[in-house]
């Protein structure tokens, strides 16, 4: 085993609401090349594994996998697809370098949920085809009812909820990246119509196009290529049941799962006192409340509280989501969390622009993949 | 940097069946429980779960590895979903290796789930969408296109008859007979049996080709500590490798798979493996069409390029010949729940490993073997080499 | 096999056990429209062919030509340098005679799918396509052939705008 | 990122249809889980002797050892909201004028996801009871249909 493992270059293409001129594999190409370049590596020379994570549906592709390696540099090399979210493929090309066979590992996560004409029946075919699809029932309806529990069993309120999409978009006004940036009041969102009620329209983010690649790199190759390497400190993952009859509502067990994980990997007691910014899910506003809970952050019920009085703003004392989250940068589908992670890269680094947060030293990175599932993934990062 | 060292140590497989009742989920329970049974553990003992099945249509679920989740045992675990297309059931054992060579787990649960009779009213049908969408899926193609087009070129590259390529349906069709688990075993078939079978995609008869399946096996792996501490009979994963190649399938030749000899240098290497030859003992190659283990055998540098069917003529490749190739009954026998079937591959390996093949059993001992499976637009390769 | 394994779990259905209801069924299916954006390459690819044209892509570094073009050259991960119109003649790598649609139907007049190696594109750099013309019995690896083409006012951007490739004399 | 140029009178999509098409088996746990309520208009669950835990909608397994379940159990036709929502969006993500309501009811340790029809004046909270409608006999199919909805149990 080795011992640390480092991101040494982040790319990324987007994020936007379509993005016509590039097809799908040339969208890959700009994150890569923008990635290698920041590595200072040769694809072709010096990166040993690739993974990819996409799903065949939101392709249109059965096999994917088989669309992966041109345009990432990757042609007759070990590479691999996992069918998981941003963060389950870092995590892969985590375990990848600590085995001690690879010293340098790319990951590519992308989105083109431009290119989909019926994202609620394509989202609608991961239910049960049996207990559940015959239904018939739109699949927001399972945030609907999380949310609905979550606010009861923990005193969180709507207005709580409203005032994480509040600071994110508004947040996502710093980020050049994000599409969905705005300056909304609490009324603003608490007016806007309902989707699937307790939850509004305004707390669901909308699908956006990107691609992200990250260059994963062993400590030695690390320390011999970048200056600034950031490394992974802890990665986890988790799947509570996929049956929705058989799931905690008002919960989100495969948060936990994911970062005790993590946490113990990272050697954190404490995630509060330990971590000084995160990027969570946000795919609905309530996800954030309910993740940071889950997460350890705050405690059971804490989450909105917290979020009215501000500690989780960007001047807050742990700010959450600076990106603007996917209510800010979109939902990029399987590159959410990839999204997440290369943010915190960014923080860390320094190179965060006007968002940039000062005196940060670790970072954590979530993901959820969204409904009907209970999966996720945690990342924590120092630099 | 001394690697982890990785044992199997406990396997387990549903039968291959063309419909099953179970759902895809009932499947992967079924092959799960029975490999926790084959080395008494339970889930309290498994830190993780890797889980491979092939495309979403067949189960006919989006992002199916979520579904399966229950069933294959990643209820509040760590679990992952990995896909190469057809090389995905030889893939997931990899995925697992790393999962435990990596020293993030010690026991870890592989799981491998087709069910294909879910696409209706064809299972070939989940195929009409793994071309490129707007380049080649207009033209309408099916899957047989491509094994007929890559087949042809092959026999014509090297002079190969479909005599010699018949050969291999019939062994492997033998061989399944002694497999409880098998679809199409037949102790009697002959060559004229597949030459005269009808013809599908020329040069591609229907008893070239392996039959569409549902099933699903399940592997327990574990760190070397634990598992000298829960069997006396390990079986190591030795070396793996996997390679793709360009997704431009037109522009290369389709004669040779290199990208499987470029898994298979990267499994030999790091088993240590110098005469691949002298050095494996049984072979597992991908047989979802007969021509497809010859080529394999190929690609794994285990036969000169185009010598690979006189292996078989010689009789080599029999179950008591030098270099036993399939004796499980492959794809073609024992059927082709595509990752299923290519973990059912590395299952067999681990059972002649150590000597429980029943009648199966390859005579002499095996020390060592190796299962590859292949995927994609003729474009992927995957290799597991185990040794006792 | 292993000693503890006495019975094999899995339960062989007939298609006659489901479809008279012996055991429950249900059906479905995915509403799975998509617009997938063609790009650079593949959007001048098309182009290319509805005015007739099958444009490659061609790498001074590697000194290949390939197709269809794309922006990058997949062996050294340079941008490529340009297109390059392609011959609409070549040899065929590789055909076959397919007997059966994709349903496993029987037809009688065999589909004729092949691999065509383009001149102008590297060795062995084809695409995929249809033989026509021909008596499939004739078709053989390395005959010659020619792109049969829509009528220009038929052409609608797409790879079937080309409708066969028939044999040439030479 | 690219040396060649753009052809801006390209086609810039290319259209075409995912063709997914399947037909499911109820599974072992599924086929009788589904006729009971066909038959009997009974809802059944599978118990867990090892964890004690009573899985509704009847499974084959448990999630959480891998037992195999055999201890089959009637549970009844009512059950408590554990939660629920006013959908506003149709399967096909076009809006609704009146939203349905969605309701989780617990059975067992699991439950059953339906739609809820309420009455005039009805209003729905976490905790009430709910009891499940059946379609006639005669409409049924063996399906999760079978059950027309649920409606509230008022004291």
């Amino acid at each position: 085993m080795s011992d640390r493992v480092a991101i040494i270059g982040v790319g990324w293409s987007g994020y936007r609401p379509i993005t016509p001129e590039l097809s799908y594999k040339e969208l890959m190409y700009e994150a890569a090349l923008r990635a290698y370049n920041d590595a200072g590596v040769d694809p072709r020379r010096d990166i040993e594994s690739f993974v990819t994570v996409a799903e065949d549906f939101h392709e249109g592709t059965s096999i994917f996998d088989e669309y992966t390696p041109d345009q990432l540099g990757a042609v007759l090399k070990p590479m691999h697809t996992i069918s998981g979210d941003g963060l389950h493929g870092l995590a892969t090309a985590f375990m990848l370098v600590k085995t001690g066979q690879f010293s340098i590992v790319a990951v590519e996560g992308h989105s083109k949920a431009s290119n989909i004409l019926s994202m609620p029946g394509v989202v609608a075919y991961a239910q049960d085809p049996v207990l559940n699809r015959p239904l018939r029932i739109n699949t927001h309806f399972i945030a609907g009812m999380e949310m609905n529990r979550y606010l009861v069993d923990s005193d969180t309120t709507q207005q709580q909820c409203a005032q994480v999409v509040v600071k994110n978009k508004r947040n996502a006004l710093d980020n050049p990246s994000a599409p969905y940036g705005a300056k909304l009041t609490l009324e603003d969102v608490l007016s806007g119509p309902p989707l699937s009620w307790p939850l509004g329209v305004r707390e669901t983010a909308e699908h956006a196009d990107g691609a992200i690649v990250l260059v994963i790199a062993s400590e030695e190759k690390a320390l011999a290529l970048s200056d600034r390497p950031i490394w992974i400190l802890g990665c986890g993952w988790s799947n509570d049941s996929p049956g929705l009859e058989n799931r905690d509502w008002g919960q989100a067990h495969y948060v936990k799962g994911a970062a005790q994980l993590a946490y113990r990997q990272a050697g954190i007691n404490s995630p509060f006192q330990a971590i000084d910014f995160a990027e969570v899910d946000d795919l609905y506003a309530y996800k954030e409340l309910q993740t940071l809970e889950a997460l350890g952050i705050f405690g059971h019920g804490e989450a909105g509280q917290v979020t009215e009085e501000g500690l989780t703003h960007k001047d807050g004392s742990l700010p959450v989501n600076v990106s603007g989250g996917s209510l800010g940068m979109g939902n990029l589908l399987d590159a959410n969390g990839l999204a997440r992670a290369l943010e915190v890269v960014l923080q860390l680094r320094g190179n965060a622009g006007s968002r940039q947060l000062e005196d940060v030293n670790i970072g954590l990175a979530q993901s959820w993949r969204g409904v009907p599932t209970a999966s996720g993934a945690v990342a924590i990062f120092g630099n | 940097m001394s690697m982890r060292k990785v044992a199997v140590i406990g396997a387990g497989m549903t039968k291959f069946v063309r419909r099953a009742q179970e759902t895809g989920k009932e499947l992967s329970w079924q092959a799960t429980h029975m490999a926790l049974e084959s080395c008494e553990l339970t889930m309290d003992d498994i830190e993780a779960v890797c889980l491979g099945t092939a495309p979403d249509a067949f189960d006919g679920v989006h992002m199916n590895g979520e579904y399966l989740s229950d069933g294959a045992g990643a209820w509040r675990k760590p679990y992952m979903r990995s896909y190469v297309g057809g090389g995905t059931g030889v893939f997931v054992p990899i995925q697992g290796w790393y999962h435990v060579a990596s020293g993030m787990f010690d026991l870890v649960l592989v799981v491998a789930e087709e069910k294909m009779s879910s696409y209706f009213p064809h299972a070939q049908g989940a195929f009409l969408t793994i071309f490129d969408h707007t380049t080649e899926r207009p033209l309408k193609p099916n899957l047989l296109w491509i094994f007929a087009l890559e087949m042809n070129r092959y026999m014509q590259t090297y002079g190969i008859s479909k005599e010699d390529i018949a050969q291999v349906a019939v062994k492997n069709k033998r061989n399944a007979a002694d497999h409880p688990s098998a679809l199409l075993g037949d102790a009697d078939i002959t060559v004229e049996d597949v030459l005269n079978s009808e013809v599908l995609a020329w040069p591609v008869n229907r008893l070239d080709v392996s039959p569409v399946s549902d099933g699903a096996v399940a592997l327990v792996l574990a760190a070397e500590h634990v598992a000298k501490r829960l069997t006396d009979k390990p079986v190591w994963i030795e070396g793996v490798g996997w390679n793709l190649d360009t997704a431009y399938w037109t522009n290369r030749d389709l004669a040779y798979p290199r990208y499987v000899e470029y898994a298979a240098r990267m499994a030999y290497d790091m088993a240590g493996i110098k005469e691949p030859r002298k050095q494996i003992n049984i072979v597992e190659p991908y047989d979802p069409f007969d021509y497809k283990e010859l080529h394999h055998l190929e690609g794994l540098l285990l036969a000169d390029r185009g010598q690979a069917p006189q292996m078989v003529v010689d009789g080599i490749t029999q179950r008591d010949g030098d270099m036993p190739v399939c004796p499980s009954g492959g794809l073609l026998g024992v059927g082709n729940p595509i990752a299923a079937a290519g973990l059912m591959k590395v299952a067999e390996i681990f059972w002649q490993l150590r000597g429980e093949a029943g009648a199966r059993q390859v005579p002499g001992q095996p020390k060592r073997g190796l299962a590859q499976a292949w995927g994609d637009l003729m474009q992927v390769g995957t290799v597991v080499i185990m040794g006792r | 096999m292993s000693d503890k394994i006495s019975n094999y779990p899995g339960t062989s259905l007939s298609e006659k056990d489901i479809r008279d209801g012996k055991v429950l069924s249900i059906h479905d299916e995915m509403p799975g429209g998509f617009a997938w954006d063609t790009g650079i390459a593949i959007g001048r690819y098309l182009a290319g062919l509805r005015e007739g044209m099958i444009l490659g892509s061609t790498c001074v570094h590697c000194r290949k030509t390939v197709v269809p073009p794309r922006t990058v050259c997949e062996w050294c991960f340079r941008p490529m340098d340009d297109f390059v119109p392609l011959q609409d003649t070549g040899t065929v790598n590789t055909y076959s005679l397919c007997y059966v649609t994709w349903d496993v139907k029987r037809i009688k007049e065999p589909e004729t799918p092949a691999v065509i190696d383009l001149d102008g594109a590297s060795p062995l750099h084809g695409i995929l396509h249809k033989l026509g013309d021909v008596d499939p019995q004739q078709i053989a690896i390395g005959m010659r052939v020619q792109a049969v083409w829509k009528p220009e006012n038929e052409r609608e951007g797409a790879i079937t705008d080309i409708l066969y490739f028939k044999p040439i004399e030479e | 990122m690219s040396l060649m140029e753009r052809d801006p009178n390209a086609p810039s999509v290319w259209r075409g249809e995912m063709q997914v098409t399947n037909r499911y088996t109820f599974g072992i746990a599924g086929e009788r889980f589904f006729r009971s309520i066909k038959n009997e208009g009974r809802i059944l669950g599978t118990h867990c002797k090892s964890c004690d835990r009573m899985y509704v909608p009847a499974a084959a397994f448990c999630e959480r050892c891998l037992s195999q379940l055999d201890e089959w159990v009637d549970v009844g036709i009512v059950g408590e909201v554990v939660t629920f929502t006013h959908l506003y969006v149709n399967f096909d993500g076009s809006r609704r004028q009146e939203p349905e309501t969605i309701v989780f009811i617990k059975m067992g340790d699991g439950g059953i996801i339906h739609r809820l029809i309420l009455n005039d004046n009805e209003h729905v909270s976490i905790g009430m009871q709910a009891q499940a409608v059946f379609k006639p006999p005669a409409e049924r199919e063996g399906s999760i249909l079978d059950i027309s909805h649920f409606e509230l149990l008022l004291n």
